[in-house]
């Protein structure tokens, strides 16, 4: 967070004209900066010199109070790193505590995770493109898309309680079995949900206007994309096949089948906005599809392994890695043999996404800008943690 | 009007005072008149957008104020009104504060020439059409102030984009609408609606290939000239925060939201005029005043078709870039409309009052197309339904 | 290349920065000296066999009791589908480390977000400012011993504790 | 006298404004200044019942060349920040010029044999000038009419000329 941002640009226009450079300041209050990011836009009227993010204004020192909470103490805060799929933020630290502790998750445990965060995964894609479409100035897909999302939250509330800050897990499985009929009316659910999907292409993905707004803006290359260490939908939409779930496997995922969808350019160049929309489209067909199997073939059994009240892991360092819906969140956790984690170390998707930003920008319009914050999909929490 | 004028003076009315001041007064009389009557038509406007806009989105819009929240607009009215009317203190106050007001009165202004019915029209001028594209030139510089005089460069890059925006996409509309002229030798606002008939076939939206292609021509033009989705750039609220209205509250901004909901219905009503008719009914009845009533009717509800036209196309086409508004104006619009026109101008030499042949087949090809259309979107017709009480899990 | 590998490749090189032990792991962890991580990280880097395209993650960590701050590179390798994480440890009064933003882009900030809540400055950074607490705050906050302050610009970051109503 | 009322109004409106233009100091009230004289001249024509001019003179001057001014002015240099934008260089000379210019408009105002007849306004007001607008245009004066468009043709490619510089980098 940064209050003085001075760069020195040239501000020679085409033509060897001497044209003005206006400093825009988008954010922290603005309609498409989803929750409270801040970009200082140098920009040529329309056109962008560039934007330089500047974040921390959601700083909430989650890492510091995980120093302070201890490791089941922290797990209602890991809701609040990406409250929009608080399920996979859940998982990673559980598993990150599992990790130093040594534990192993019953099976059942392992598959209610998959559920809910499989759960969340579309909840938070389906934000992220009707968000996406939003930002274009269609409302309709975002409210279509959040009317789903309601019924996916009515689903996970009967999981947990909760709507939006779940607290589901447990370090060595869930807080809670599935609730009596849970399967059944999950895939009823599902039956309804799947051709939506469609709905959703047909309303907005193979809209005309929608396409040319996306497609060709802000291409990233493979190589461009790892370098930036973006994670996810956004490096899958570069056209790099690289999923958590299924490239290092965790939880009960190797269980299941699916696949990686990736942007291939199919309307414009490979990775871009477009692109990355698509996969997240793409990537909610697939949850589907993992969830219909998990919820056909959850076994018997607990959910939650016999853990300590007062849990003290033995020294070490661990580093895990799930696949959030801003794709791969890594957690790296220390511990000193307290009951207390010395350190607790969150990096996130839209962290880099963020990074990223800077160099994307130059030379788009700042009409792009919105449509590159909606498609790298940043939630703003997760930035700054 | 200036006969109802003399009407009214002869008949006693205002008797003793000079002819002129009876003018003036029986004017002032009128446009007080049309600029309560505006206020209805765009309140009522708003509160349909938000009620189609809500079911399009499968919500149910506003619903409390009154019958189905009818008079919603009312209360919102009044809301706004009652609000604090606050201007930035690094605003250019007497333009921030004047704006507002500019851009009421050159939507306000063209309302005089619009056509309710036989002989209701403010003024029934021979160079109507023309008026119309002139006096709504006001709205732009009444954006572009507000755009400067906030002092936010949000507002100053709406009022840019609206005026750059609106002056491009004159030029497509004012071709459209010559495509008309060309085949009724008038401006006149009355003189067009009189040139066509009540049956579809006698309207300039089927005489003949050029004109179905003007009406486009012109209704998209028109959604750009009125700021309206996909053309809402100016106040883009995902770029732009809300355009060169950003820094408006209150009663101010309640005018800006006015002169977008009368464009609206100016939008509908001139087309209707131009192409569809306008008040044109079957002289049904000898009766004067149900025919001027069946009139009346016709006109709001053709015009409100087009309105919900534009609400449908709000609620489902995103927006496009600025770039790409220029591109669709220069690159397509603005040559189709020269070529259709130059078409026209000879189709008008050849067939001057056109063909029947021609109108029918021009009404078959637009029902075909109506066909075609309502087909694609049947799938999302079927699933229109609010589901809003019914949750699928349960 | 398995972790075997890696190490060896480091130790070829680097054989006296590259500590000779190493543990394995998911990520095996390799130790190396202060002095050298950037080099060693060009190496990894470059190599055509080893190939790490990406910095997964930087954190450092401050071990108050030893006196010193540990920072660890997490690095991946899309290429070749391996992994591992570098441990590198610099003295606590004064941490110093290279910077390694010009090898991959997203260090840039991983590296200012440790120089703003540990302290760790990294030579020849291009842009080393706070990224995430204000320009002018005072400390380290992830810091054993940072002391919250009482106010911040005249706003007090005390709150009366809820359990006490 | 409510129509010499009015003609007045307008009149000391169009005055107003062009004084507006030339002694504001900052360059947008003066663009918007313009807006009023040029909204008076349309009165005006309205006036001398010439219709289809008074409608061309919005379309053209407030719709067309005032949005352009106004938006070249507020794209222009710093354009936002500056209070005092128009500066009053050789207040003298242009006293001088301006003393000139108006004597010689005041004399050929006194000296012009003005056909003043309510006749045709009347008649212009009845049945309109755009038929006569566009029989002088295509008739009579069809040559002007022509070059005026090739004037403007020459324009449009030559703004099109200037504004395709290609984009360096």
């Amino acid at each position: 967070m940064s209050h003085a941002i001075d760069i020195d640009l040239h501000r020679e226009g085409p033509g060897g004209l001497e044209t003005e450079e206006m400093t825009l300041n988008m954010g922290p209050q603005h309609p498409s900066t989803h929750g409270v990011l801040r970009f200082v836009v140098k920009a040529d009227g329309e056109v962008m010199r560039r934007a330089i993010p500047d974040i921390g204004y959601l700083h909430r020192s989650i890492e510091k109070i995980a120093e302070k909470v201890g490791y089941h103490g922290f797990m209602p805060y890991t809701d609040r790193v990406d409250y929009v799929s608080a399920m996979q933020c859940n998982q990673g630290w559980a598993m990150a505590c599992e990790k130093l502790a040594g534990i192993e998750v019953p099976r059942r445990g392992e598959y209610c995770r998959v559920i809910a965060s499989e759960f969340g995964r579309i909840a938070s894609h389906l934000i992220s493109v009707g968000a996406t479409g939003m930002d274009m100035g269609a409302i309709t897909p975002f409210t279509h898309a959040i009317r789903e999302r309601e019924y996916i939250n009515d689903i996970l509330e009967e999981l947990c309680g909760a709507r939006l800050t779940f607290n589901y897990m447990r370090i060595g499985g869930c807080a809670w079995d599935l609730p009596p009929g849970f399967a059944k009316r999950a895939i009823a659910y599902l039956d309804r949900f799947e051709p939506l999907i469609d709905e959703y292409d047909e309303l907005i993905s193979f809209n005309k206007i929608y396409v040319e707004r996306l497609a060709n803006v802000a291409p990233i290359t493979a190589e461009r994309a790892i370098s930036w260490n973006l994670v996810g939908p956004n490096l899958r939409g570069s056209g790099v096949r690289y999923d958590v779930r299924r490239d290092v496997p965790y939880s009960a995922y190797p269980e299941f089948e699916f696949d990686v969808p990736v942007g291939t350019g199919e309307r414009g160049t490979l990775g871009d906005c477009y692109d990355r929309y698509m996969v997240r489209m793409r990537e909610i067909r697939q949850s589907c599809r993992i969830l219909r199997q998990a919820l056909e073939g959850i076994p018997a059994g607990p959910v939650v392994a016999k853990v300590p009240r007062t849990f003290k892991p033995a020294p070490g360092a661990v580093h895990v890695r799930v696949e959030a819906s801003r794709g791969d969140m890594g957690w790296f956790a220390v511990s000193d043999g307290t009951a207390f984690p010395v350190r607790v170390h969150i990096r996130t998707g839209s962290y880099a996404a963020m990074a990223a930003i800077e160099e994307l920008s130059k030379g788009l319009m700042i009409a792009d800008l919105v449509a590159v914050i909606a498609s790298l999909d940043i939630v703003a929490p997760e930035v700054d943690r | 009007m200036q006969q109802l004028a003399d009407r009214l003076i002869d008949t006693g009315f205002l008797q003793g005072l000079p002819r002129g001041l009876g003018y003036v007064i029986v004017v002032a009389l009128f446009a007080f008149l049309m600029l309560n009557f505006i206020m209805l038509v765009a309140g009522v406007t708003s509160w349909l957008e938000r009620r189609v806009w809500a079911r399009i989105q499968s919500r149910i819009g506003p619903n409390r104020v009154g019958p189905q929240g009818s008079i919603q607009w009312l209360a919102d009215g009044i809301k706004n009104i009652m609000k604090e009317d606050i201007v930035p203190s690094a605003a250019d106050a007497p333009l921030f504060r004047f704006a507002p007001y500019l851009a009421m009165m050159g939507f306000f202004g063209a309302f005089a020439v619009v056509p309710f019915g036989d002989g209701l029209i403010v003024a029934d001028i021979n160079i109507g059409v023309l008026y119309v594209s002139a006096v709504t030139a006001l709205v732009v510089v009444g954006i572009l102030m507000a755009g400067w005089s906030s002092n936010n460069k949000w507002a100053l890059l709406g009022g840019i984009r609206s005026a750059a925006q609106i002056i491009s996409y004159e030029i497509p509309a004012a071709l459209a609408v010559l495509t008309v002229v060309l085949f009724t030798g008038t401006l006149s606002m009355q003189g067009i609606i009189r040139a066509q008939g009540w049956a579809p076939w006698n309207w300039f939206l089927f005489h003949n290939p050029f004109t179905f292609v003007a009406f486009f021509l012109f209704f998209v033009s028109a959604l750009a000239e009125g700021n309206r989705t996909p053309f809402d750039l100016p106040e883009a609220e995902s770029e732009l925060v809300a355009g060169a209205f950003t820094e408006y509250s209150g009663l101010r901004s309640l005018l800006f939201f006015l002169v977008e909901w009368g464009n609206l219905y100016l939008i509908g009503a001139i087309c209707t005029t131009l192409f569809l008719g306008g008040w044109q009914v079957p002289a049904f009845t000898d009766s004067g005043l149900v025919l001027g009533l069946a009139q009346v009717l016709t006109f709001f509800l053709k015009a409100y078709f087009l309105v919900f036209v534009a609400m449908w196309v709000r609620g489902t086409l995103p927006r496009v870039r600025v770039d790409q508004l220029m591109t669709l104006c220069w690159k397509y619009l603005v040559p189709i409309a020269f070529v259709n026109m130059i078409l026209a101008a000879f189709f008008a030499a050849i067939l001057p009052n056109g063909s029947i042949f021609v109108k029918a087949g021009m009404c078959v090809f637009g029902l075909g197309l109506a066909v075609h259309f309502f087909q694609r979107v049947l799938f999302h017709l079927r699933r229109a339904k609010p589901e809003l009480h019914l949750s699928p899990i349960v | 290349m398995d972790a075997d590998g890696i190490h060896r490749a480091l130790r070829e090189k680097f054989a006296g920065a590259v500590d000779p032990d190493w543990v394995a792991g998911e990520w095996p962890i390799v130790t190396v000296g202060s002095a050298s991580v950037a080099e060693v990280c060009r190496l990894l880097r470059d190599e055509p066999a080893l190939g790490f395209d990406c910095l997964s993650n930087l954190s450092g960590v401050d071990r108050k009791d030893d006196d010193r701050i540990e920072v660890w590179y997490h690095l991946l390798s899309y290429r070749h589908r391996h992994q591992v994480a570098l441990r590198t440890t610099t003295p606590r009064l004064d941490p110093v480390l290279p910077t390694v933003s010009h090898l991959w882009p997203i260090a840039n900030w991983l590296e200012r977000e440790c120089w703003d809540l540990l302290g760790v400055r990294f030579v020849d950074h291009p842009d080393l400012r706070r990224l995430l607490m204000p320009e002018d705050w005072v400390g380290h906050p992830l810091r054993k011993d940072f002391v919250e302050p009482d106010e911040y610009h005249g706003i007090s970051t005390r709150r009366e504790s809820l359990l006490k109503l | 006298m409510i129509y010499a009322a009015l003609f007045y109004a307008i009149a000391l409106f169009t005055v107003a404004g062009a004084f507006g233009v030339a002694f504001s100091e900052n360059v947008v009230y003066s663009a918007f200044s313009l807006m009023a004289t040029l909204l008076g001249a349309a009165g005006l024509y309205v006036f001398l019942g010439a219709d289809f001019l008074a409608a061309v003179q919005l379309l053209v001057y407030v719709g067309g060349i005032l949005v352009l001014t106004l938006f070249a002015i507020m794209l222009t240099h710093q354009i936002s920040d500056v209070e005092v934008s128009n500066r009053a260089v050789g207040r003298w000379p242009a006293l001088g010029l301006v003393g000139f210019v108006g004597i010689a408009m005041a004399t050929a105002l006194v000296r012009a044999p003005w056909k003043v007849s309510g006749e045709v306004v009347a008649k212009a007001a009845g049945e309109g000038t755009t038929y006569g607008i566009g029989d002088a245009f295509l008739g009579p004066f069809l040559l002007p009419f022509e070059l005026a468009s090739i004037v403007l043709l020459t324009a449009l490619v030559g703004a099109i000329v200037l504004s395709r510089k290609e984009i360096r980098d």
